[in-house]
């Protein structure tokens, strides 16, 4: 599936990153002209998706791709490096952004936004900054893409431009940058100073003589300063950013955004640390069962919350941990599990949460208990919700079974029952807080007070939605059975195996 | 009694700038400030041109006969850092003078109570 | 011919153009010959750059007379590096003061206006260049009295009490200088730093060679407006016309900063300031006092300018935190972020005075809604915002990075923390801002006002800094390897002092300059 | 005897600099100040310093105290009781002091020739520089010829002083005559006058250029002048002055005067020396040096004549103006 073979493998990775750049710059100058504008996003993305192919068909062919771009400090620079755990995120992401475009032009049109210029040139910039972090060759160029998503997503979040927007928007900022400053740069600079270099390495850069204290408070800095990856108690900005658009929250904040966070931080395990230098760090547990303490707390929360976005993002929060707690067991086949989670939680709640769009847009409603019956209005939306939830809770035959299957495998080997005790448990939360939502929508009757006029009028949502979320609940479904290309990939991070 | 001799110049040239340097911090009208910060910058003189000062010399402008002179460099300085002190002060008077005309008062704890000083 | 006396032309040029600039006396005439003026300064600037990174040091000899009975003015890579940062400032706030100054300043001042600010640029260029440290007195009371002036020029009253308690406050630290001067000159009997420096060591533990010290560190501290001693700062930059406040906050206390680098390194020697007399201590602790206490309270001001103010205070503290660290790279952060802090604040102060220019209030409140109605200008006070923030791909960045590194270098992990997060607390001053200019409804009471983006005039200056502040944040070679070999001149210097302490020879003249560049070529 | 006097004047200083602390009439203090500039004048003089004695009477108890009383005028003469303690400017002052006391007490003993700054640097000004110069008077060498780049940069401060004060308070010329101003009515002041100014400004031109030879300068004739004509302005009134001197004139005077001594060092560069090298000015260096010092002191007169009449003036037109309100 390679269309650019006529390109130097290396300038694959600059499109990678200009495409959708340059899709936000003609976003902008389209804008006046909707129709040519949403092209314009649609095509960006459909390029995009053929480079991230192409770049996997070398990573699968061996070829090592190489970029420095510009040297920032003596010896230190923005540089990219293609490994096969990046392009695992970048097909996801890239992937998902297609089928997002399709889903906020439904959305957004059908919901009558404002600033739709400004929504699509932001979001096109922050998958151009997405895609930067995926094939960061260096700490240094991951920290200055992460910021720039910091900011791009910033004003996604704020959207509105009501108080509660401005209010959502300062905690996001507030907590992203202040972690990515104060910890994740911190624990950059002292990795450097340490060991005067910022390159990803297999095995890590760090060996016997670095003292093992400071390096188990660098995990942990490192830990915290990706603030995305919302580990408790630095989790509040996450429902916060739910005050977005739908379509913010399904891609950005079930996908890019919050995937970067995780991603960025198995990769400073596997290439920093090294999966087998974590071994000997005293914070490693600890930090490990701080994320496995966020599964369940955060679950906890999700039951108690009645708005639909609100439960997706603490449901959100809890599976993210899943993947640092895959990251930090230090196992190989954990973090196996840790890399194909991005993947398979990805396609599944993205499905949630246009499902939870398509209810807004439809029904204008918000909160589970007003939900009851509507299954019987909008049967597609509802079977594609209880598709993902099934994906989520980690029930066969959906995608996330496998991922789970490996995390569970992981925690048994290295005899870390705790963490088998809380994925369980975590699974039944799930079913728990996920399940009744479908089942109360198709079986229960309307609660009383509802106004019937209303009622009767509702209806599917606009198409662009209903293709959207076949799309994704059907991955959710195909992933099951057809995830060994995922595997692959995922064999070839090193240090990492599914056996 | 020598060690007294040697230095009780320095130290009455200390006093007067320690006066006047409190009358510029401590005053609350703004022209006592001013008032205090010539004395301040004037006794900050004194002590350049004590250091300048050779016992049994004279002033240095050639006189026949003469072979010990005063250091002629601390006058220079002194020169220059008088004229100076004058630019200030008039500079510092002019502001006075304004801020008298914009505020109707230039006592410093009347401010205050006009909002206006930080 | 030009070569020559390339290191007394930044200086004479201006101070030359200022008479002229007021006998022009018709605003358009002063304004197009001051910027013209200052240009050229600036060209010279650069080719003074260009030859101290050359040929390391260029002494020359006003008058004639060779140090150190005569003057001398000695430019090397360090001063030559701030000079340029000087002049080109000072050349871009001209160009934008042509509109901003007609609106903030009476007609009748205005040609008094560009004389000021000429006489403010020669004073600042010879306080860097000379080497002579009365000579530096004197061009530091030029530059005050400029200053002073420039600040009340203002049209709202609170300028006057402002400029007046930055007067006495300058007054003060001018005379201390005095002082520690004249206490130096009286263990030593030389004016000449290269002398004093030479003979300093033969005095070593005297206590009037500490005093002097002091009231050198004192006074100095008072004009680059360290904590505590700053309470000037925020009314004078407030008030001030906007014009000068961004020549100021990003020259003024940028080269008070640099006259305590050169008193420290190139006359006391670092040994006596800092292992002798322990100043490092108190330098880092009053730095980082300054980094969370005016940074905290920029968070509350209301007032843009003010917010901005304490800002600076907060930066300056960053620049003494660099050279407190005792490190070649120490003291290449301060370098670089010397340069680089004029860049973002520079930006910052003129988008602030284009919204005086149009809204005719800077509150806070008042920026609402102006990122529709001002893009470019909010724009350009987003970027700069963002490099004060210090987010990569911008110089704040660049000197952020810098300052940490050399912070972790002597182990000072504590310290290097702090400077991360004393430095979120722009995230919330900047952030706020930014949240009312686009994120917030234009009043109604205003939509009526006729608010739009300002003259190209001013917004050309800004945006040449806000691309500086990208440029440079992302091509780094240029300021780090002029603030590199500025601080190894520095630190060579210095040690070249200090060996020859240790092998108790004493070097007479100019001889231990030319051993220093001997080394260093 | 010299000590003796020495030591009779600082007490006095102190006595004087005390009761300025505690007095509240602003009149009284700005009179005890002058008398204070004037002690200080005393102790320059005793002290060998004639030049900078010459000086502090001329501006310290001469132009400061006029321009503090002009201001008095117009702001009040009564300073009102402090509200803040006084108690943290006292602690300030007395660790200030102790540091200076500290400070002298490693200090070479007061008037001992064996001091540094009488074996460094020095010596040459006074054994080379009538040679080198050709001029008696080593101060007027020193100032303008080896450190001329400081007194340009002093020429240069005042110059800044007319700007500011001008800018701040512009001088106004009066366009109605009724108002009588100055001192009209008194006859035997106008008679006095007339034959006091020709005198005080003959006296300044002597100053001016006797500063080679004996004490003075291009400074203290500029300050003595521009008295002349500030009597003038006092008894006869401003607008008067202004048809004799205009403001406007003062200020293109002013920028003259700089200019002036600037272009010395411009042509000592044509000529192939460094900035201000007075040797280049003619074949023979000392008749170089002389040339160029006598141009420069002029340069200098110039522009603190100029400078500190129209200082005077904007004060004035100030004073006349709240007199009027």
């Amino acid at each position: 599936m390679n269309l650019w073979q006529a390109l130097e493998p290396a300038q694959l990775i600059t499109l990678s990153i200009c495409v959708p750049f340059v899709g936000a710059l003609l976003v902008i100058a389209t804008g006046k002209v909707p129709n040519l504008r949403e092209a314009v996003t649609l095509i960006t993305a459909a390029i995009l998706l053929s480079l991230v192919l192409a770049i996997t068909d070398y990573t699968f062919l061996g070829t090592t791709l190489e970029l420095d771009v510009v040297e920032l400090f003596p010896g230190l620079g923005i540089s990219f490096n293609v490994e096969p755990l990046g392009v695992l995120f970048a097909l996801v992401a890239s992937f998902l952004w297609i089928v997002t475009s399709i889903y906020a032009i439904g959305y957004m049109r059908g919901h009558n936004e404002i600033n739709q210029t400004r929504f699509f040139c932001c979001f096109a910039l922050s998958i151009s900054s997405v895609m930067g972090i995926c094939f960061s060759g260096n700490l240094l160029t991951l920290f200055i893409f992460y910021e720039v998503l910091t900011l791009s997503t910033y004003p996604l979040v704020t959207h509105a431009g009501n108080d509660a927007a401005k209010q959502g928007g300062r905690i996001y900022l507030g907590i992203l940058l202040s972690t990515s400053i104060a910890f994740l740069l911190f624990a950059i600079l002292g990795t450097y100073a340490l060991t005067g270099t910022l390159d990803f390495r297999a095995g890590g850069i760090f060996d016997d003589s670095h003292n093992k204290v400071v390096l188990s408070v660098l995990l942990v800095l490192f830990c915290y300063g990706v603030g995305k990856a919302a580990i408790m108690p630095f989790h509040r900005w996450l429902p916060a950013a739910m005050v977005a658009p739908t379509p913010v929250s399904a891609l950005l904040h079930a996908v890019a955004v919050v995937k970067a966070g995780v991603f960025s931080i198995l990769k400073i395990i596997i290439y920093i640390f090294g999966i087998e230098g974590l071994k000997d760090l005293v914070t490693t547990d600890v930090m490990l069962y701080i994320g496995a303490a966020t599964i369940v707390l955060s679950s906890c929360i999700a039951m108690t919350k009645d708005n639909l976005k609100a439960r997706l993002a603490y449901s959100t929060v809890s599976q993210l941990s899943y993947i640092v707690v895959g990251a930090l067991l230090a196992s190989s086949i954990a973090s196996a599990g840790a890399a194909l989670h991005i993947a398979t939680h990805a396609v599944g709640k993205i499905t949630l949460f246009f499902c939870a769009g398509a209810i807004m847009v439809a029904s204008h409603k918000k909160n589970i208990s007003d939900m009851a019956g509507l299954g019987r209005k909008m049967p597609i939306t509802f079977a594609a919700f209880a598709i993902g939830a099934i994906s989520i809770i980690g029930l066969p035959p959906m995608a996330g079974t496998w991922s789970k299957w490996y995390l569970a495998i992981g925690a048994l080997e290295t005899d870390k029952f705790i963490i088998v005790a809380v994925l369980m448990v975590s699974s039944l939360l799930n079913i728990a807080y996920l399940l009744p939502i479908p089942i109360k929508a198709f079986f229960s009757k309307p609660a009383e007070g509802a106004e019937p006029w209303r009622w009767s009028q509702t209806k599917e949502a606009p198409l662009p939605i209903l293709v959207a979320l076949t799309v994704t609940s059907g991955c959710c479904l195909a992933m099951f059975f057809y995830l060994q290309p995922l595997v692959d990939l995922v064999n070839l991070i090193p240090g990492v195996s599914t056996k | 009694m020598s060690f007294i001799l040697d230095y009780y110049n320095y130290w009455v040239v200390v006093f007067l700038m320690m006066a006047g340097f409190y009358i510029v911090i401590s005053a609350n009208n703004l022209v006592k400030k001013i008032v205090g910060l010539n004395i301040f910058q004037t006794s900050v003189f004194m002590l350049y041109i004590s250091m300048g000062k050779v016992s049994g010399g004279t002033a240095p402008i050639v006189v026949e006969g003469v072979t010990q002179y005063s250091n002629p460099l601390p006058h220079v300085l002194i020169l220059t850092a008088i004229v100076v002190g004058v630019a200030t002060t008039a500079v510092g008077l002019a502001l006075i003078v304004r801020i008298k005309r914009a505020y109707g008062t230039v006592e410093e704890n009347e401010f205050d109570n006009k909002d206006d000083v930080i | 011919m030009l070569e020559q006396h390339l290191a007394v032309l930044p200086i004479i040029l201006p101070l030359i153009a200022a008479p002229l600039a007021l006998i022009l006396g018709r605003s358009i005439f002063s304004w197009g010959f001051a910027t013209l003026v200052s240009g050229l300064a600036f060209l010279l600037s650069w080719q003074l750059l260009a030859a101290a990174l050359s040929d390391g040091v260029l002494s020359y000899a006003v008058g004639g007379w060779a140090p150190p009975w005569g003057i001398e003015l000695r430019v090397d890579a360090a001063n030559a590096f701030v000079l340029l940062a000087v002049t080109a400032i000072s050349t871009l706030v001209l160009v934008y003061s042509k509109h901003s100054i007609e609106k903030e300043v009476k007609a009748a001042n205005h040609s008094l206006f560009y004389t000021a600010h000429l006489l403010c640029l020669a004073g600042l260029s010879g306080i860097l260049i000379t080497g002579d440290a009365f000579n530096l007195f004197v061009f530091l009371e030029i530059s005050s009295l400029a200053t002073y002036t420039l600040v009340s020029l203002a049209s709202d009253r609170r300028c006057l009490t402002a400029a007046f308690r930055y007067l006495v406050m300058g007054t003060i630290g001018a005379t201390f200088i005095l002082i520690g001067v004249g206490l130096l000159y009286m263990k030593t009997g030389t004016l000449n730093m290269l002398d004093l420096a030479e003979r300093i060591d033969l005095y070593d533990s005297s206590r009037t060679i500490n005093t002097g010290l002091a009231f050198i560190m004192v006074g100095v501290s008072i004009k680059l407006a360290l904590f505590p001693l700053h309470m000037w700062l925020p009314p004078a930059y407030t008030h001030a016309p906007s014009a000068v406040t961004a020549f100021l906050a990003s020259t003024a206390t940028k080269v008070a900063v640099y006259v305590m680098i050169r008193f420290i390194f190139t006359v006391f020697g670092i040994d006596h300031v800092f292992v002798d007399m322990g100043m490092g201590l108190i330098l880092m602790a009053l730095a980082v006092v300054a980094i969370f206490k005016c940074s905290y309270m920029a968070t509350v001001q209301s007032n843009v300018k003010t917010v901005l103010a304490y800002s600076s205070v907060a930066q300056i503290g960053y620049l003494v935190l660099g050279l407190s660290l005792v490190s070649v790279s120490g003291l290449m952060a301060s370098m670089i972020h010397i340069f680089n802090h004029a860049l973002m604040k520079g930006a910052l102060f003129m988008a602030v005075g284009a919204v005086f220019y149009r809204v005719g209030s800077v509150d806070i409140k008042d920026f609402a809604g102006l990122g529709r109605k001002m893009p470019l200008t909010m724009a350009a006070f987003t970027i700069a915002g963002l490099s004060i923030i210090g987010v990569p791909l911008t110089v704040g960045f660049v000197s952020k990075w810098y300052l940490v590194i050399a912070a972790l270098e002597q182990d000072q992990w504590l310290v290097a923390a702090l400077v991360l997060v004393g430095s979120l607390f722009a995230v919330i001053y900047i952030g706020r801002i930014i949240e009312a200019a686009y994120f917030q409804k234009l009043p109604e009471s205003r939509s009526s006002e006729n608010i739009k983006e300002v003259s190209w005039l001013m917004l050309v200056p800004m945006w040449v800094l806000v691309i500086a502040n990208i440029y440079f944040g992302i091509d780094t070679s240029l300021t780090t390897e002029a603030a590199n070999s500025a601080s190894e001149w520095l630190f060579q210097t210095n040690s070249m002092l200090e060996n020859k302490v240790m092998e108790g020879e004493v070097l007479e003249g100019h001889a231990i300059e030319e051993k220093a560049q001997e080394v260093s070529s | 005897m010299a000590e003796f006097i020495d030591l009779v004047l600082l007490a006095m200083l102190a006595l004087t600099a005390l009761r300025i602390i505690f007095l509240k009439d602003l009149f009284a203090v700005v009179m005890l100040f002058g008398i204070y500039s004037f002690l200080s004048a005393l102790i320059f003089l005793n002290l060998d310093a004639v030049d900078v004695a010459f000086t502090e009477a001329s501006v310290g108890a001469g132009i400061s105290t006029v321009l503090m009383l002009v201001t008095l005028a117009i702001t009040g003469r009564k300073e009102k009781q402090s509200t803040h303690s006084s108690l943290l400017p006292l602690f300030v002052v007395l660790v200030t002091g102790a540091a200076l006391i500290y400070g002298t007490l490693d200090m070479p003993p007061f008037g001992h020739p064996d001091n540094p700054v009488h074996q460094h640097v020095a010596p040459r000004y006074i054994e080379e520089s009538p040679k080198e110069v050709g001029l008696p008077n080593m101060v007027t060498s020193v100032l303008a010829s080896y450190r001329g780049f400081d007194t340009l940069g002093e020429t240069v401060v005042v110059f800044s002083a007319v700007i500011g004060v001008l800018s701040l308070l512009g001088v106004r010329r009066k366009k109605k005559k009724d108002l009588e101003s100055g001192l009209e009515s008194h006859r035997v002041l106008h008679v006095v006058a007339k034959i006091i100014i020709p005198l005080v400004i003959l006296f300044a031109l002597y100053v001016q250029f006797h500063g080679d030879f004996g004490p003075g300068g291009g400074f203290q004739a500029g300050v003595i002048a521009a008295a002349a004509f500030i009597l003038y302005a006092l008894i006869l009134g401003l607008p008067k002055a202004f048809a004799v001197v205009g403001p406007r004139f003062l200020q293109w005077m002013a920028a003259a005067g700089v200019l002036l001594y600037a272009s010395v060092g411009l042509y000592s560069m044509y000529m192939g020396g460094h900035f201000l090298d007075y040797n280049q000015l003619a074949t023979d260096p000392v008749a170089g040096q002389h040339y160029g010092i006598i141009i420069i002191e002029l340069g200098v007169g110039v522009t603190v004549f100029a400078v500190m009449l129209n200082i005077f003036y904007a004060f004035g037109s100030q004073a006349e103006r709240s007199n009027v309100q």
